[in-house]
């Protein structure tokens, strides 16, 4: 078979997967597989791409034609410029163009699967959300998920296949690839990043058989191989655990960020959260237990956080284990004396009295022994884990990794394929795998971007995006779910099978035969293959696992002696922690604008990564922020600028992986500092007794909220520099009402009393406060409205970046960021309260709230902002004058302005990401939450063409979609079984700045912490004023 | 070539304000009294009713309290009533502003134009002008004028009528072409 | 008789020497009628046109670029712009308040200095104007404002205090300028009769054929009474409105019911405060220190020192209101003033407005000419920080310290700022140089000989 | 001394009449051909291909949902993809000269490039389901398109045309079954069924909701 005709193949599959969200899944692929099957559906599927892309373009220029328009004023400036319109060639079958269609697809992360569904627009995916079948994701998804649709369109991407930087034919390589297969794989290596994938897999199986001399090696910067062996050791099995969180009513985590970046987050947080979901004062909900050394989303939603330095990490846990003794651990724990015992008490305490529904975490940085230990005091409390067996995925080997360093310095390896990974940038400092690179002859490099690693081998492949090619994953439990592609390559890319196939089997096999025959052969064994099949694309994954989980049984005896005096640490030195970003990971995302602009959780700190410090420390050292300092560890130092970050541990500096990049992507190049040259093979995830110099110059960073609660007003009247912080604090249990959970099922009525405290007429509603009767009445009709709990809230930012994609919000940059135009219609505030060293986190999302009595709408000169009779605020661009009036005279400051025209330089190709159902907000226009109108009207209207009226659950906005706690209800509040009425009816419920009397559609759930008695810090019980 | 009248020159307000006292109980109605500053007392003195100016521009004053607030009625309530901030269409006490302003612009217009109306000016070529001397009226001269239209007007009784009240400089102009 | 009248003694103290019509008239008529321009004049022309060029530049500029080119940011989404605005319509109050109220109260004395303040007014007015027309983020689609018919079927919203605002100042522009060329009228008969050659054409057509007769002036008076009686409450609604810009809002620190009398006290503040610059600069270029008189600086002097004070309890009263409410929002916005990041603005406010105008207890300080002069200066300092206190000081620390920033302002702002200047200057110089700096009729009326019943006080 | 001559002393009714005539003529000036009904109306683009609406949809009677085929589900229309044209013309006036576009178009596979006659502004979202499945005409924004050789543009398609038949309490309306229909005529009870239309879809008609049609 030609090329062609198996790409023409690939689309028939694609096409084969349309289908309606809802209904007729028999109609949806049944017919449209048999219809279409030919040479032309493959060329005018290429065509559909192609002019779709001028559809995306068209949108973006509305306004900046009006402006032209006004320029030439003249009268025959007002005929509009002549349009063309230009339609299929053949009829698509169940396509109406401007219909989007939606197809179930996977994100492979790392050894796991995210199934997703995307949101196609005139065959041009603009929009991913979570695959609702999917176990890894169930519907929902986080900031990467949501942000990978613009990696797709980067216009810095890789483009075809280069030899020594000179484009080359596909066909050379072939030859080259071929060239391979004949020798018996003597000095060959493939080296690749961690995958699930079952083509893979099967693929490296027949790559061993067919070159058996030849070596194949794993590795990711960042992964879990300290936790597998712990594992191991423990079990003598190698196995994956997957934390039951839905199960575990108490959850200590001992350094590990399963909330934040930590793998499989959605999961986490999904199942974490489905145990806060607090109805009223009789409901339970789980306590969280984190010992951390610098603030994380885990940290700031923990109820118990306590703040020790990762070397005291194993202290702790060793502590631990001698309270949980009398489980009769199979350890010889002795008591080790530490000062944190109150906390180890109580945590232990809990953990034993909820056997069998409390569990253990572990931070992946930390030793094999310490997982060890986790595991064995898991299997003992009988926690929730599941473990299944890994055998199926390839996981990183920094053993494998080392040998294979090795043999290239001794000149063992002749060629070399790099799959994805980019081990010069981001490999063990000690390894200098630079060095050992130009050893090797032959250096293929498959990458989606010309990077660190690109510039230095031979052959630079362009790597698919997984918008472009067929694969497949498989989540920890077992679940295969497969990669379908979207769209054809834009830049002439290549997935991974394209490239290995040639080497195993000596000829190019197209993705999509060979992930279907493996498929056939391994997967779906049972049945008519092709139904089941066909019902998988639909889907995204097969139903039936691939495995079950492996029961366990401690093989070992551990000893919590291996843990205690490893470590120590000199005065005046300080520890390093190495930390994966929330924005950029290991560094993958450094050339995303929407990633690199998102504030990180906590910080709010955008554009950069910087050495968090404690303030403490920043005081006695006398460190401003934006100070740099010198980092030395041994030999090697960086020069990084300094952040001051409550929650910080005295004796660690926080440094965040992945920036600091040097390679061809014009947002990421440059930006930020690269750490990795302090991070060597044996600590790879802290290392002790770092020096730090205090250098004059400082460097200014970009963040997005100056004031958290705790940090001095530096501006301030002489003496007066505390005032502005006070004020913060005192506001805190004001804007983010919360109470411990003994406080509240005692006093269940306390938020509802104290919204009550402002009202003058106690009777009487916000709106009936309103100086003379209004002529509206918003009884009839759907009226939209959202509620936001801010006890499962843990500030992961994927709304924020959900609603960037949907409603094609702009990237402004950091100078813009510094002046404070940052345009997020979703701004996180986080807030620190009491102790500085562990304070109480505060996280609110705000964005529009949709007042009844709007502000903003009555000082609009020229009515740009006005409201519909569903009750929503709406801001409508083309009217808009860009007086700023109406953003001055909002309370919650969540009106954003385009100061400039933002999207004037716009790359073509990033203007393909942008959702043509959203307006493109030329400059000095004002713009906002718009409660994703374009998705209301389009529920609202299929509705009425249906003659129904439109009921809860018929669409979600993105923010809520994306939410993979679940804390964001939207729907209509004159339903009374609608989502959000329900949880509007909770006794929780409380308006932002309600004593304005503005009386906002979105209110917030206050923040319930489940605070254990023995250690009852919180100091708003019910709040203050 | 059409006669205008007679012009004499007198020394200070005072001796205008009494010339024209006299020239008033002489009967005459078509007369005038020129100074460079308006004198106090002088309506009084030449017999002049008061100035109808006034109910003009009270006119004109309503006129624009009314347009104004009925633009604003017109617009929010009938033309385009639009749900903004919850307020009512009709929100009366937001017009009062706009209504005020109007009110004043428009009265304002009255009183200037009115003025010029009355004043019948622009008027740029007048026979006065003819006199040399004249021009000093807008300086430190006061004249009265007599023209020809007025009933009573006989040239010579004027001219000597002129001279024995006190005015000095008698001529005699005609709107010459 | 022995006993000298009062106006006798009122004419000697506001025009002292032997003064009569004809050397007043030569006086003030003298000036635009000089052969040679003065050299000063050259100098300070030359100045001001450098100015207005950096103006049309960086307008040009920013029209080009977008907003984004200011400091503003959110929250502070007004900065300088609007603080100019505020600042020179205040300064264009003293012009209508002078000519207008104190016409109405006959205060003669007024005489020499109304036609000064009402060009003054003028041109302040314009430079203000031309503000809310730039800070908009679209300028091209700015005529929206204007309640005109359109395909759209869209209408402005009238409940909305800019438009209220753009309403009152429009006004207030229209009505100055007639009142200012109705009060022209006879004076350019004057130049009229002196001039020669086109000169005497130009200023004739202007002049409307005015003859002097008395039954002209029945109606004139009468309409320019009227214009003063309109003017008044106009002059008073005009800060009101532009004060409810900020008091309708709901923001802590604007929300207050004190706004309106304090703009309006503020106003006729400054506006005294520039116009007792421009008249010392002018008396001294021009030598009519007989014209306008320490006595009028003295006067001038006393309004300012009323207005400094109304303008002091103001202050305190926001403060004691902040306080006494109880309300926390509130209550940090007045502190975070005062001792918040921008506290030396607040303090510079202070001092200029309230604590310097005490000097105007004592008539040694009233009377001392460099004196006058610095404080005058000073006191339009601290107006135009009075605005920077209200706008940004209030903007940047609102509700949710969320969202709390610093506000910078960059070049650009203080470019546009100068800028007006310049447009101001350039035109109140041609005023300067062409038309009579004092109305010649009225600064007659203060002679004694001006009234037919002079010397008869018994009467 | 005289300064002007007497013919001046008409400046004031010259300079009156010369105001109001300049204001009269600028504004009508600027409001008729400043006016969509002037810029858009009659807009008639030649296309590509002399498509005539007249013969297929008029004479041979044609529904229009046959090429239209999105306007029951889409926002868009829908203009018919060369497949549509070559349903017939595989065997209808194969060698016709004027179809030579059409022919190339399928063999190529390259689309014909139609010129669009109704534009609105892109910041306007109209949504043609909305409007034909609650029973608004084809003919009342395209005017009877059965008779036109060539499409022009009948209505101004500008907002406040928009709105004038949103705001009104008689829309012009019918039952949906008719919206193709360019011939019919108002049944004896026109009046009931309009008002309770108005009664039924009243809560549907954006007036004041600016978002359901500009986002």
């Amino acid at each position: 078979m030609s090329q062609i005709e198996k790409k023409n193949q690939e689309f028939v599959k694609t096409n084969a997967a349309a289908l309606d969200k809802e209904n007729n899944q028999e109609f949806g692929y049944w017919k449209s597989l048999k219809d279409i099957s030919s040479e032309e559906d493959y060329n005018r599927f290429l065509k559909q791409s192609e002019h779709n892309i001028d559809n995306g373009l068209s949108r973006r220029n509305f306004l900046s034609l009006i402006a032209a328009s006004v320029a030439l004023a003249g009268l025959e400036g007002c005929k509009k410029p002549v349009q063309k319109i230009i339609p299929y060639v053949e009829a698509e079958i169940g396509t109406i163009p401007g219909i989007p269609k939606y197809y179930a697809s996977t994100l492979p992360f790392k050894n796991n699967a995210l199934g997703v569904v995307i949101e196609n627009h005139d065959e041009r995916p603009v929009k991913v959300e979570g695959n609702e079948k999917h176990p890894a994701t169930m519907g929902k998804s986080n900031s990467f998920a949501q942000a990978s649709t613009l990696e797709m369109y980067d216009p810095d991407r890789a483009r075809g296949i280069k030899f020594k930087g000179n484009n080359i034919d596909w066909s050379e390589y072939l030859k080259f690839a071929k060239s391979l297969n004949e020798t018996d794989g003597k000095g060959l290596a493939v080296l690749m990043q961690e995958s699930s994938s079952p083509t893979i897999k099967s693929i490296k199986e027949d790559f061993k058989k067919n070159l058996p001399n030849a070596n194949w090696v794993v590795y990711e910067s960042i992964n879990n191989e300290n936790l597998y062996d712990g594992i191991e050791k423990a079990f003598s099995k190698r196995l994956q655990p997957l934390y039951r969180l839905e199960n575990a009513q108490i959850i200590v985590s001992l350094g590990s960020d399963f909330l934040g970046v930590d793998d499989n987050n959605i999961y986490h947080t999904r199942k974490f959260a489905q145990n806060r979901d607090i109805v009223d004062e009789n409901s339970t909900m789980n306590r969280l237990y984190v010992a951390e050394s610098s603030i994380s989303s885990t940290g700031s939603s923990a109820d118990h956080r306590l703040n020790v330095a990762q070397h005291e990490m194993e202290n702790l846990l060793a502590e631990l284990a001698y309270e949980l003794k009398v489980l009769g651990l199979p350890i010889n724990a002795n008591k080790v004396k530490g000062p944190n015992n109150l906390w180890i008490k109580a945590a232990a305490k809990d953990l034993m009295s909820n056997e069998g529904e409390s569990i253990l975490l572990g931070g992946s940085s930390l030793s094999k022994e310490f997982h060890q230990l986790i595991a064995l005091i898991n299997h003992q409390l009988n926690a929730p884990v599941d473990y299944y067996p890994l055998s199926l995925s390839q996981v990183s080997s920094i053993n494998d990794f080392k040998s294979l360093c090795d043999d290239m310095k001794k000149g063992k390896i002749e060629n070399l394929i790099i799959l994805g990974a980019n081990p010069v940038y981001d490999s063990p400092a000690d390894f200098d795998f630079a060095k050992s690179l130009s050893k090797v002859k032959n250096t293929v490099h498959l990458t989606n971007i010309v990077d660190e690693t690109s510039k230095l081998c031979s052959w630079n492949i362009a790597m698919n995006h997984y918008f472009e090619c067929w694969g497949d994953a498989m989540t920890y439990d077992g679940f295969v779910s497969v990669v379908q592609p979207q769209i054809m390559p834009l830049f002439d890319s290549r997935s991974a099978i394209q490239v290995l196939s040639p080497i195993v089997y000596s000829k190019e096999q197209s993705a999509y035969d060979t992930v279907k025959s493996v498929w056939k052969s391994k997967i779906i064994k049972k049945g008519n293959f092709d139904r089941a099949w066909d019902k998988v694309l639909h889907d995204g994954l097969f139903e039936k696992p691939l495995f079950n989980s492996v029961d366990v049984k401690p093989s070992s005896k551990a000893s919590t002696k291996v843990l205690n005096d490893n470590f120590k640490l000199d005065n005046n030195k300080f520890e390093i922690i190495f930390n994966p970003s929330s924005s950029v990971y290991d560094g993958r995302y450094a050339n995303n604008g929407w990633l690199q602009e998102i504030p990180k959780p906590v910080t709010s700190l955008t554009w950069d990564n910087a050495a968090l410090i404690s303030l403490k420390v920043a005081k006695k050292l006398n460190i401003k922020n934006g100070q740099m300092l010198e980092i030395a560890v041994g030999s090697k130092t960086i020069k990084i600028p300094a952040f001051i970050t409550p929650g910080q541990n005295q004796k660690s500096i926080s440094l965040e992986l992945g920036y600091g990049r040097k390679f061809e992507g014009r947002i990421g190049n440059g930006v930020g500092f690269n750490v990795y040259p302090l991070r060597t093979s044996n600590n790879s995830c802290f290392v002790l007794n770092a020096s730090i110099k205090v250098l004059n110059e400082t460097y200014p960073l970009a963040s997005t909220q100056d004031h958290h609660g705790l940090e001095e007003d530096k501006y301030a009247a002489p003496g007066f520099d505390d005032l502005a912080p006070k004020e913060a604090q005192s506001r805190i249990p004001e804007l983010v009402k919360q109470s411990t959970l003994d406080y509240y099922q005692d006093n269940p009525d306390w938020v509802q009393k104290k919204v009550e405290q402002h009202k003058p007429d106690k009777k009487k509603s916000w709106a009936d406060h309103s100086m003379y009767n209004p002529d509206w009445d918003y009884s009839k009709g759907p009226q939209w409205g959202m509620s936001i709990d801010l006890t499962s809230c843990t500030s992961c930012n994927a709304c924020s970046i959900a609603c960037q994609s949907e409603n094609n919000i702009p990237v402004v940059g950091k100078e813009q960021v510094m002046k404070g135009r940052e345009m997020h219609w979703i701004r996180i505030d986080n807030y620190f309260s009491g102790d500085p060293d562990n304070p109480e986190v505060s996280t609110q999302s705000v964005a529009c709230v949709h007042c009844e009595l709007a502000p903003c709408e009555t000082v609009c000169p020229v009515a740009a902002t006005t409201h519909s009779s569903d009750g929503v605020n709406q801001m409508t661009y083309n009217r808009c004058l860009g007086t700023r009036y109406c953003a001055n005279n909002c309370p919650y400051k969540v009106r954003k302005f385009n100061f400039y025209n933002y999207t004037r330089d716009l790359p073509e190709v990033v203007q393909m990401a942008m959702n043509p159902d959203v307006s493109i907000r030329f400059r000095g226009v004002m713009e906002k939450c718009t409660y994703c109108y374009q998705r209301v009207s389009a529920a609202r209207i299929s509705a009425e063409n249906e003659n129904r009226e439109i009921k809860d659950g018929d669409f979600q906005v993105a923010c809520q979609q994306s939410c993979p706690a679940d804390a964001i209800k939207f729907g209509d509040i004159n339903d009374p079984n609608s989502e959000v009425s329900k949880a509007k009816r909770r006794n929780r419920d409380y308006a932002l700045l309600a004593h304005l009397g503005t009386a906002p559609r979105t209110t917030y759930l206050a923040k319930i912490r489940n605070q254990n008695p023995m250690l009852v810090s919180n100091s708003y019980n019910g709040g203050s004023h | 070539m059409s006669k205008f009248g007679v012009i004499a020159r007198f020394e200070s307000p005072e001796s205008l304000v009494h010339a024209a006292e006299k020239v008033r109980d002489k009967g005459f109605t078509k007369f005038d009294c020129h100074s460079p500053f308006p004198i106090h007392g002088m309506d009084d003195a030449m017999g002049l009713k008061r100035s109808k100016l006034g109910y003009l521009i009270g006119a004109m004053g309503l006129t624009g309290a009314l347009f104004g607030f009925g633009l604003q009625t017109w617009i929010h309530s009938i033309e385009y009533p639009m749900n903004i901030s919850g307020k009512p269409y009709f929100a009366y006490p937001a017009y009062a502003i706009i209504t005020f302003e109007l009110m004043v612009l428009f009265s304002a217009f009255g009183a200037v134009f009115g003025m010029m109306f009355f004043n019948r000016i622009p008027r740029f070529h007048h026979p006065v002008f003819y006199s040399e001397k004249f021009s000093d009226v807008s300086s430190d001269a006061f004249y009265v004028s007599i023209e020809v239209d007025d009933p009573k007007y006989d040239e010579n009784n004027v001219i000597d009528f002129l001279r024995n009240i006190g005015g000095t400089e008698i001529e005699v102009l005609s709107d010459e072409n | 008789m022995s006993v000298k009248s009062k106006a006798d003694i009122r004419a000697e103290k506001l025009l002292p020497g032997n003064q009569d019509f004809t050397s007043i008239t030569n006086d003030i008529a003298g000036v635009p009628e000089q052969k040679k321009t003065p050299i000063q004049w050259w100098l300070l022309f030359g100045f001001a046109l450098s100015l207005l060029a950096i103006f049309v530049g960086s307008v040009g500029f920013l029209i080009w670029e977008g907003t984004g080119i200011w400091g503003i940011n959110n929250p502070v989404f007004w900065g300088w712009a609007i603080i100019n605005f505020v600042w020179w319509v205040g300064i264009g109050h003293a012009g209508t308040l002078i000519s207008a109220i104190l016409h109405l109260f006959r205060q003669n004395w007024r005489n020499a200095i109304n036609r000064f303040a009402e060009t003054m007014t003028l041109f302040a007015v314009i430079c203000a104007l031309v503000f809310p027309g730039i800070h908009v983020g679209r300028i091209w689609v700015a005529y929206w404002f204007l309640p005109l018919p359109n395909q759209m079927g869209m209408w402005p919203n009238m409940r909305s205090p800019l438009i209220w605002d753009f309403f009152a100042v429009f006004t207030y522009f229209t009505v100055s300028l007639l009142f200012w060329y109705t009060g022209l009228i006879p004076d350019l008969a004057t130049l009229r009769d002196r001039a020669k050659g086109l000169k005497k054409k130009v200023y004739g057509f202007f002049a409307l054929g005015w003859r002097g007769g008395n039954r002209q002036w029945q109606h004139y008076e009468l309409a320019y009474l009227v214009l003063a009686g309109i003017s008044t409450p106009l002059v008073l609604s005009v800060h009101s409105v532009v004060s409810s810009d900020f008091a309708t809002s709901v923001i802590p620190g604007w929300h207050t019911t004190i706004f309106p009398p304090y703009f309006v006290a503020g106003a006729i503040y400054s506006g005294f405060g520039m116009v007792m610059t421009l008249s010392i600069i002018a008396r001294k270029v021009y030598n009519l220190g007989h014209i306008i008189t320490v006595e009028h600086l003295d006067k001038m002097a006393q309004i300012m020192l009323l207005t400094g004070c109304m303008v002091g309890y103001a202050y305190s009263m926001e403060f004691f209101v902040a306080w006494y409410s109880g309300n926390p929002y509130e209550s940090f916005a007045f502190v975070n003033r005062a001792l918040g990041p921008y506290w030396w603005g607040y303090w510079a406010m202070i001092f200029c407005n309230v604590v310097v105008p005490q000097f105007f207890w004592f008539e040694k300080y009233r009377r001392h000419i460099p004196f006058l002069f610095i404080t005058s200066i000073l006191v339009n300092i601290g107006m135009w920080f009075e605005r920077f206190v209200i706008v940004v000081i209030t903007l940047h620390r609102d509700f949710m310290p969320g969202a709390w920033a610093m506000y910078n302002p960059t070049m650009f702002d203080v470019a546009i700022y100068l800028g007006t200047f310049g447009l101001f200057f350039t035109g109140f110089l041609l005023f300067l140089r062409f038309l009579p700096m004092v109305s010649i009729a009225e600064a007659k009326l203060v002679l004694p000989e001006s009234n037919p019943h002079h010397g008869h006080d018994h009467e | 001394m005289q300064i002007f001559p007497r013919w001046t002393n008409n400046f004031p009714g010259i300079f009156l009449i010369a105001v109001f005539l300049l204001v009269f003529s600028l504004s009508s000036f600027i409001w008729y051909y400043g006016s969509p009904y002037y810029t858009d109306v009659g807009y008639a683009p030649t296309q590509p291909v002399p498509y005539s609406h007249k013969l297929h949809a008029g004479d041979m009677g044609i529904d229009c949902r046959y090429c239209h085929v999105g306007v029951e589900q889409g926002y868009s229309a829908v203009i018919p993809p060369t497949e549509t044209c070559m349903g017939c013309h595989t065997y209808v006036k194969t060698d016709s000269e004027q179809l030579k576009l059409v022919r190339e178009s399928w063999e190529t596979g390259k689309p014909i490039e139609w010129i669009k006659v109704h534009m609105l502004p892109e910041y306007a979202y109209f949504n043609h389901s909305a409007h034909v499945n609650s029973g608004v005409a084809c003919i009342s924004c395209h005017g009877n398109i059965a008779e036109m050789e060539v499409v022009y543009q009948v209505q101004p398609l500008s907002m406040d045309w928009c709105l004038d038949c949103h705001r009104s309490d008689a829309p012009e309306v019918r039952p949906v079954s008719e919206v193709t229909n360019m011939y019919w005529t108002p049944p004896a009870d026109y009046d009931q069924f309009v008002s309770s239309w108005v009664a039924e879809h009243g809560e549907e008609r954006p007036v004041g909701d600016c978002q359901k049609c500009h986002r």
